[in-house]
């Protein structure tokens, strides 16, 4: 059988497939090591009830629901960059699409996972199936989460057979049997035919159109959760529209990071995943990043002109009240993302003269800016004279722009740290956003005097737990299979080649 | 205005949403389906038979 | 728990989906309109017993629901006229009572020395006991033998009362002197009757409340509330209720009116109302000037000054807006509307109102209760009636005993009627008579917890030591019965014989008590337990209690009432109703309404506006000794109901608030009630708390002090200092600040203990010199962040 | 087709909570540790509260305070958001418009009680626990319909329980004057909260019936319910104090 694929290439990504060296088990036992105490904890939430959490009346959803909707948030990544830019025929994606599948499907199964942790009664799970009504919102959920995990799983497997059958035929000989095994019975007994070939494609695809709306359906549903209930602050048109925006966003962002430390583990990727990626995707981060300003301006702003009695205490503790940091935090958090992003495609890349853009000058004024913050905060007695704090005040702003314009620089010849920098503000400022879509409205009822809520010990074990399994099988499905589409980067380097031929 | 439940239209789509296990069935149905096709599609490319041209080496040279 | 279905039967029929719902877009109902199958498991045997409730002094019929032995349900005896069907929170969770797992469950000794304690036989605690009082009575004293006990009702209070009589006692000091002696004095000193007023609040059109806590912890609240809300909203025209208070309590909330008063100024407004009344001519002229003394000046060895004269001289709305802090148009408003919209009521203060610890208090209870005078609602309907009891057997004369004889002429330990010349008795006091040292042998704590619930409560402990026998028969191991020596619980008023007079109607009535279910535990109830003692005594005190059973002794009693005992078992209750209005100055109205109680003053039916009673006991005092009891006027002026500036205890610049300890309708009066899961669980309703106590305090205040919401401060009066959260409540005097009742136990039980802090810790324990009573509202504090 | 309804006068109401003790004594809701109460884990299905609910700062100074006190069973609403969003139908109206909870359906979603308005749906955060004795008093009555749980028998741990205005009472009202072989009235049952209210402020009654009580008070003028806006159409009236 003749094969295109250069020896170099099965070197990079199909010979570390089989290598379960140190720095392998070492990540593995890490993983475990997170996961371990939020699973020990959620076994004693089974034993005595959700009473091991902070949830209340009225507070009677919290973290798991937050870790549930941004979950799926992330789930959009697959649905965006595999199906939209499939269908777009944009080529740089090739290289990136396994990652962004994967992490749709893992993303799906553990916002599942999720929902099953608050269930009061999990062992009544099967309830659903019984008595199901289609006049719940939650049920269109389960629908519509069902049918998005089955699809993704069913895309990434139709990406996968290829390099499975390559993966099959590769095997070198010391691979345990089992693994041969897998491999032959995945592969379908694809061979490779033409017609193979072309059916492959079609259903792919058909895949692509589909999964589309029923990605956006998923999220959509999601927000409906909460704008089909009658309590003030949910009762927003735009949320459905705004969970969509922020499932792109936050997929994007986790893409992201999880390309950057695939690369980082795996260094040949970086042939693969290039520079090319990181400004093309980052691009469309920017996009999004306008798009979900426009929505939470859209969103706080209608509320607070127009002051209505129940709406408005919400967004009052949004503004000004007990939800505040977090409301701020991720606004702050947004906008330092977009900065990040967009600030350096305005510095150019030679060297400049210019003090202000020396990435020396930055830090030495960031270290400044964060002395002066501090005094500031801790209100020192004796600095309490008005002029001496507006004088620390201005130098502070005026530290803090040197530094941005000094970091600028750095950040430009260091695009993809930068870039995750950037993901990783988006992803949590993502999380605060759907705990400030929540949280507000429920410690805010309307006849039960207004609480508070903070998560506990077991929840935050239980919510680092979900990360550390999403990233664990994320980590061990590379282990199996390729991280990026072999047939696919073939057939984009095949296609580039025939673009310079012509 | 009063909802015209009378109708017997109105009345199926209320039994249809309001009924426990009609939800289930609908969304069994609807995943049922999903899954037969994924199936059927799986089978649909893994029986494409070799047509004597050129095969496994991709992509297709043009 | 045997269990069979009792039914099996389809109750929701086949039908189609309701139709056309008139909800405008609720169409879609979400009806079930499956058949249904529903089957209702219960136990084999179930019962109802009616009995009364005894967990404060309404004392409601109940029924209670006993399901396989087991009482599981209290409900309202709809026979009851105080409670018509209906029942509070705490005798709803009375089953928490019976069942509290907290409960004393047998007879125990305690060894002084060690503090350890042992199970005993009840025939041991009943030799002990009769050996110590035997002891006393060989020795000459008898009267070394003290009871203390509380809301004592029914034939237990006169029981008791033959017990220490037989024994040669005249010690058996009530509860009173803590909560209603002080509307019992301004009624006596007034009308001359020695009790509770009852308000036929059903026919009243007005209603003023000065301080009287009606729908909370009066004196009978579900009596109040039931003729409250009745008035309200149960009959056509609806009357009027204004409620005078420096806090908004939820009867003030609940009232047409809330008017905030200066904290202990209630007399100087209903004198301020007396004076618009006179000056506009709208008193009952009929009344006034037939049936009442000293209305106006009269002569009798020297010129006196009548009420009249006495209030237009000195009560001006203008004057009385200073002491008051009301406007002088709402008094006057006040009073128009009081005397223009009879029938009328002015209802005295409780407690926690106005004892000040001077006599101040008292001269609040007669002012208010001589506004009822001047409007002429004295026995007529919608006004004050004489409360009437059932007429009981009188017990067999007690054998003639020369050692009780001598005993019972001796003072009264407590200092009533010597110490106290006014006072019937000083709960309180009895610690400091004890600690000044007077000799007390033997003590028995019946329903009585003072190491808790009076001022100062700590002396007690000190007190106990001094005692050598102390029996206590708190079915709770309560911070008194930890100090007895002798522990002998009696069974939860679900579990035993009782009987309650039916208060609040004018008319007469006896209330049940029966044992709902064989007690639980090892249990005596004390009117058993004292016919053992007297038995094993012997002599002449066995001669008086020949009764077999406690319950003999109530079928003796209560022969007479109109019901044999089986109809009063199965019923509960039985009374006669309505009340007959005695007509002003027949004979029934001398011998029944006005003046019969009287000890000193004549018994001749007048109604004394210048109480001759009370001249009988300090008129003839000069200014100086007057001024040594707090009476600041002489002569005629002391008197005459009149305004006394609170003698506050604490100096105002530094202890800035009042503290007034108030009773909440959950917790309620006794202690056990606060081992009461379900009522510590809903005690803080006003101000979303729970499980804790409290300190209410004006939001404004509490910015001065730089305090918010929930921080936790210091209270301290020159007596002591305690430590709780602050509460903002807007309805509040500023100079005010409140703590619940019943919170903050050492002891009682695992519910009970260790939650919030006991207020009356830090009052002042001093007695009123006149009257022993409790000083309850005269304790300055001041309030910092702790 | 009776349809159960209750009125309640907040005028008469003097907010002694007789009717949220009546309501766990007759319903066996638990009594929660004084930690869990503090952090609104109390299950009590009838609570009475104070108003305004959220302390505003304009809620008035002294002397110009009036507090309100209201008291609050389930709506049984005719339109009520928590039926619409229950997944498995584990609340539902039964064709006398009272809004039940089966306790062996419901999977602890909460999404009901995050729906309803009014707060009147609580959860079962702990195994619900009598200490020692304290279990001896709870109601033995068990209803079950269809052979699945809703009466006053103890809830377990994990699901959603609610005010059934005592839908056993009715249950065994219907079964006395059954087996004394009459016709039911509907004035033979009352909920616990009813019978108890220290002010005679709570009436209960067939709403259809043009002559039952509730039925004359709801056409009062001071009839009123509770969130009109809501949306519920909450079938529980209040008449309004003044």
């Amino acid at each position: 059988m003749q094969q295109t694929l250069t020896l170099h290439d099965r070197d990079e990504l199909i010979t570390p497939l089989y290598k379960f060296d140190r720095k392998f088990w070492m990540v593995i036992a890490f993983l475990i090591a997170i996961i371990t105490p939020g699973m020990l904890l959620y076994v004693r939430q089974l034993v005595l009830g959700l009473g091991v959490t902070d949830l209340n009346r009225p507070v009677f959803w919290g973290a798991y629901l937050v870790n549930f909707i941004f979950l799926i948030g992330i789930s959009m990544a697959g649905t965006v960059i595999s199906a939209v830019l499939q269908l777009l025929k944009v080529n740089w994606r090739r290289p990136i699409t396994r990652i962004a599948e994967s992490l749709t499907v893992f993303g799906l199964m553990t916002a599942g996972l999720q929902i099953i942790m608050d269930m009061g009664r999990p062992d009544r799970l099967i309830n659903t199936l019984l008595y199901g009504r289609l006049q719940a919102p939650l049920m269109w959920d389960i629908a519509s989460l069902t049918l998005y995990l089955l699809t993704a799983v069913f895309a990434l497997y139709l990406q996968l057979i290829p390099d499975i059958a390559l993966l099959r035929d590769t095997a070198p000989a010391a691979a345990p049997e089992w693994r041969k095994k897998l491999y032959s019975i995945l592969s379908l007994g694809w061979t490779g035919a033409k017609e193979q070939w072309r059916r492959l494609e079609k259903a792919i695809t058909v895949v692509s159109v589909f999964i589309i709306p029923i990605g956006i359906s998923l999220h959509t549903v999601t927000s409906w959760l909460f704008s089909t209930t009658v309590q003030p602050g949910w009762k927003s048109t735009i949320l459905g529209p705004y969970f969509v925006v922020g499932a792109i966003f936050s997929g994007i962002g986790l893409l992201f990071i999880a390309v950057s430390l695939a690369r980082e583990y795996n260094k040949h990727l970086k042939e693969y995943i290039t520079e090319t990626f990181y400004i093309n995707l980052g691009w469309i981060f920017i996009v999004m990043s306008a798009v979900w300003f426009y929505f939470t301006l859209n969103e706080t702003l209608v509320v607070v002109t127009e002051q209505e009695t129940l709406e408005f205490p919400v967004m009052a503790s949004k503004l000004f009240g007990q939800f505040a940091p977090a409301f701020w935090g991720m606004n702050i958090l947004m906008i330092a993302a977009t900065w990040i992003l967009v600030a350096p495609k305005f510095v150019s890349d030679k060297p400049t003269r210019n003090p202000l853009l020396q990435t020396v000058t930055g830090l030495v004024a960031t270290g400044i800016s964060v002395i002066l913050f501090f005094l500031l905060w801790l209100q020192l007695p004796a600095l309490s004279d008005p002029n001496i704090q507006t004088g620390l005040i201005i130098a502070f702003v005026l530290l803090f722009i040197v530094a941005l314009f000094g970091v600028t620089k750095w950040m430009k010849t260091r695009l993809i740290t930068s870039t995750v920098i950037a993901s990783a503000f988006v992803l949590f400022g993502m999380w605060l956003e759907r705990w400030n879509i929540l949280m507000p409205t429920l410690t805010h009822a309307r006849l039960i005097p207004y609480t508070t809520y903070t998560p506990t010990i077991t929840e935050i074990a239980v919510t680092i737990s979900t990360f550390g399994i999403l990233t664990l099988m994320f980590v061990v499905f590379y282990k199996f299979f390729p991280s990026i589409s072999i047939w696919e980067v073939e057939e984009g380097r095949a296609l580039e080649q025939i673009a310079d031929r012509r | 205005m009063n909802f015209p439940l009378e109708q017997p239209l109105f009345q199926f789509f209320y039994w249809l949403v309001n009924t426990a296990g009609v939800g289930s069935a609908v969304v069994g149905l609807l995943i049922g389906a999903a899954v037969t096709t994924f199936a059927l599609t799986l089978r649909w490319i893994a029986s494409a038979k070799d047509m004597g041209q050129e095969s496994y080496p991709y992509p297709p040279k043009h | 728990m045997t269990k069979q279905p009792l039914s099996r039967r389809d109750f929701l029929k086949v039908g189609g989906v309701a139709a056309g719902s008139a909800a405008a877009l609720g169409g879609l109902k979400n009806v079930i309109s499956a058949k249904a199958d529903s089957e209702l498991q219960t136990v084999a045997e179930e019962r109802v017993v009616a009995s009364t409730c005894h967990l404060c002094s309404a004392g409601c019929g109940i029924l209670v629901r006993v399901a396989d032995g087991k009482a599981v349900k209290l409900e309202g005896n709809p026979m009851h006229p105080v409670n018509q069907g209906a029942l509070c929170p705490k005798g709803q969770a009375a089953p928490e009572l019976l069942y509290n797992p907290d409960r004393l469950t047998s007879p125990m000794k305690r060894d002084r020395a060690t503090g350890q304690l042992t199970q005993i036989q009840w025939a041991e605690a009943i030799q002990l006991t009769a050996d110590k009082l035997n002891a006393l009575r060989e020795a000459g004293h008898p009267e070394q033998a003290v009871l203390m006990h509380g809301d004592t009702r029914g034939q237990m209070r006169s029981f008791l009362t033959r017990f220490m009589e037989a024994v040669g006692s005249p010690n058996i000091v009530s509860h009173e002197s803590l909560n209603v002696a002080a509307a019992k004095l301004g009624m006596y000193l007034t009308q001359g009757i020695y009790g509770l007023p009852a308000y036929d609040l059903e026919n009243a059109n007005y209603v003023i409340s000065f301080g009287a806590n009606l729908l909370e912890a009066g004196p009978n609240p579900q009596r109040t509330i039931s003729g409250y809300t009745f008035l309200r909203r149960g009959r056509a025209t609806r009357g009027k209720v204004v409620v005078i208070d420096p806090r908004q309590s939820i009867t003030a909330s609940k009232a047409d009116e809330w008017i905030p008063i200066k904290p202990g100024a209630d007399a100087a407004l209903a004198l301020g109302m007396a004076n618009v009344i006179i000056k506009s001519g709208l008193v009952d002229a009929d009344f006034v000037k037939n049936y009442c003394f000293g209305f106006d000046n009269f002569v009798a060895g020297g010129d006196h000054k009548g009420f009249r004269d006495f209030v237009l001289e000195n009560y001006d709305p203008i004057r009385v807006e200073q002491m008051t802090g009301i406007p002088s148009t709402t008094i006057a408003r006040l009073a128009g509307e009081f005397a223009g919209n009879g029938p009328a009521i002015a209802i005295m203060p409780g407690k926690g109102g106005l004892l000040n610890g001077g006599f101040s208090g008292v001269y609040t209870a007669m002012a208010v209760h001589m506004l009822n005078a001047l409007v002429g609602s004295i026995e007529s309907t919608g006004g004050v009636m004489t409360q009437r009891y059932m007429p009981c057997v009188d017990y067999p004369k007690l054998p003639s005993d020369s050692v009780a004889k001598k005993g019972l002429a001796t003072a009264r330990i407590d200092g009533a009627g010597s110490k106290f010349p006014l006072g019937r008795n000083s709960y309180q006091s009895v610690a400091d008579q004890i600690l000044e040292g007077a000799p007390v042998e033997a003590l028995f704590l019946y329903d009585a917890n003072p190491a808790f619930e009076t001022p100062g409560g700590k002396r007690f402990a000190e007190a106990f030591k001094k005692v050598p026998f102390i029996v206590s028969f708190s079915s709770f191991m309560d911070e008194s019965a930890e100090l007895a020596d002798l522990i002998l619980p009696e069974p939860t008023f679900l579990e035993r014989w009782g009987d309650d007079h039916i208060e609040g109607f004018g008319y007469p009535g006896i209330s049940l008590y029966q044992p709902v279910i064989e007690p639980l535990y090892d249990t005596m109830n004390t009117g058993d337990f004292f016919l053992k003692v007297a038995e094993s005594m012997g002599g002449t005190i066995a001669k008086a209690f020949a009764w077999k059973s406690y319950e003999e002794v109530l079928q003796f009693r209560l022969k007479d009432i109109g019901a044999d005992w089986e109809l009063l078992k199965e019923l509960g209750v039985w009374f006669n109703p309505g009340y007959r209005f005695a007509k002003r100055g027949s004979q029934h109205w001398i011998e029944n309404v006005v003046g019969s109680e009287r000890l000193n003053a004549p018994r001749d039916g007048y109604f004394d506006l210048y109480s001759r009673e009370l001249n009988c006991f300090i008129g003839e005092m000069k200014k100086d000794e007057l001024a040594k009891l707090g009476i600041s006027q002489s002569g005629d002026g002391a008197i005459l109901p009149h305004y006394e500036a609170t003698a506050f205890q604490g100096d105002e610049a530094q202890y800035p608030f009042m503290l007034n300890i108030i009773t909440l309708m959950s917790l309620g009066p006794r202690s056990d009630a606060a081992n009461m899961p379900s009522l510590q669980e809903i005690s803080g309703m006003t101000v979303r708390e729970t499980w804790d106590s409290w300190l209410e305090m004006n939001p404004e205040s509490a910015r001065k002090l730089g305090l918010v919401e929930n921080d936790r401060v210091k209270i301290e009066s020159p007596f002591g200092a305690i430590s709780t959260r602050v509460k903002l409540v807007a309805g509040l005097h500023p100079d005010v600040v409140n703590v619940p009742f019943n919170q903050g136990h050492t002891a009682v039980g695992r519910y009970a203990r260790g939650r919030g802090v006991n207020g009356l810790e830090i009052l002042n324990p001093a007695s009123e010199p006149l009257t022993g009573l409790a000083a309850f509202t005269n304790t300055r504090v001041k309030v910092s962040k702790a | 087709m009776t349809n159960w309804c209750m009125v309640i006068d907040l005028e008469k109401c003097v907010a002694c909570q007789g009717c949220s003790i009546a309501c766990r004594m007759e319903n066996n809701t638990p009594v929660v540790s004084p930690e869990e109460a503090k952090n609104g884990r109390a299950i009590r299905w009838n609570d009475v509260f104070p108003l305004p609910v959220h302390i505003a700062p304009d809620q008035g100074e002294y002397p110009n305070v009036k507090t309100h006190y209201s008291t609050r069973p389930c709506m049984h609403c005719k339109n009520a958001p928590c039926v619409k969003v229950c997944p498995v139908q584990a609340t539902f109206i039964d064709e006398e418009g009272i809004v039940r909870q089966n306790y062996d359906r419901c999977i602890g979603c909460r999404f009901c009680t995050v729906a309803c308005p009014y707060g009147v749906r609580y959860f079962n955060w702990s195994e619900p626990q009598w200490e020692e004795t304290l279990a001896e008093y709870r109601n033995p009555d068990q209803l079950s319909v269809n052979g699945s749980l809703e009466g006053p028998a103890v809830r377990p741990v994990g699901v959603v329980e609610k005010c059934t205005y005592c839908v056993h009472r009715l249950v065994k009202a219907r079964e006395l004057a059954k087996v004394e072989g009459r016709e039911f009235r509907a004035d033979e049952y009352v909920p616990a909260c009813v019978q108890t209210c220290t002010g005679k402020a709570r009436f209960f009654g067939d709403l259809d019936d043009p002559d039952s009580t509730v039925s004359q008070l709801s056409k009062s003028l001071r009839a009123t319910h509770l969130l009109e806006d809501s949306g519920a159409h909450p079938k529980t009236l209040y008449l309004a104090e003044g």
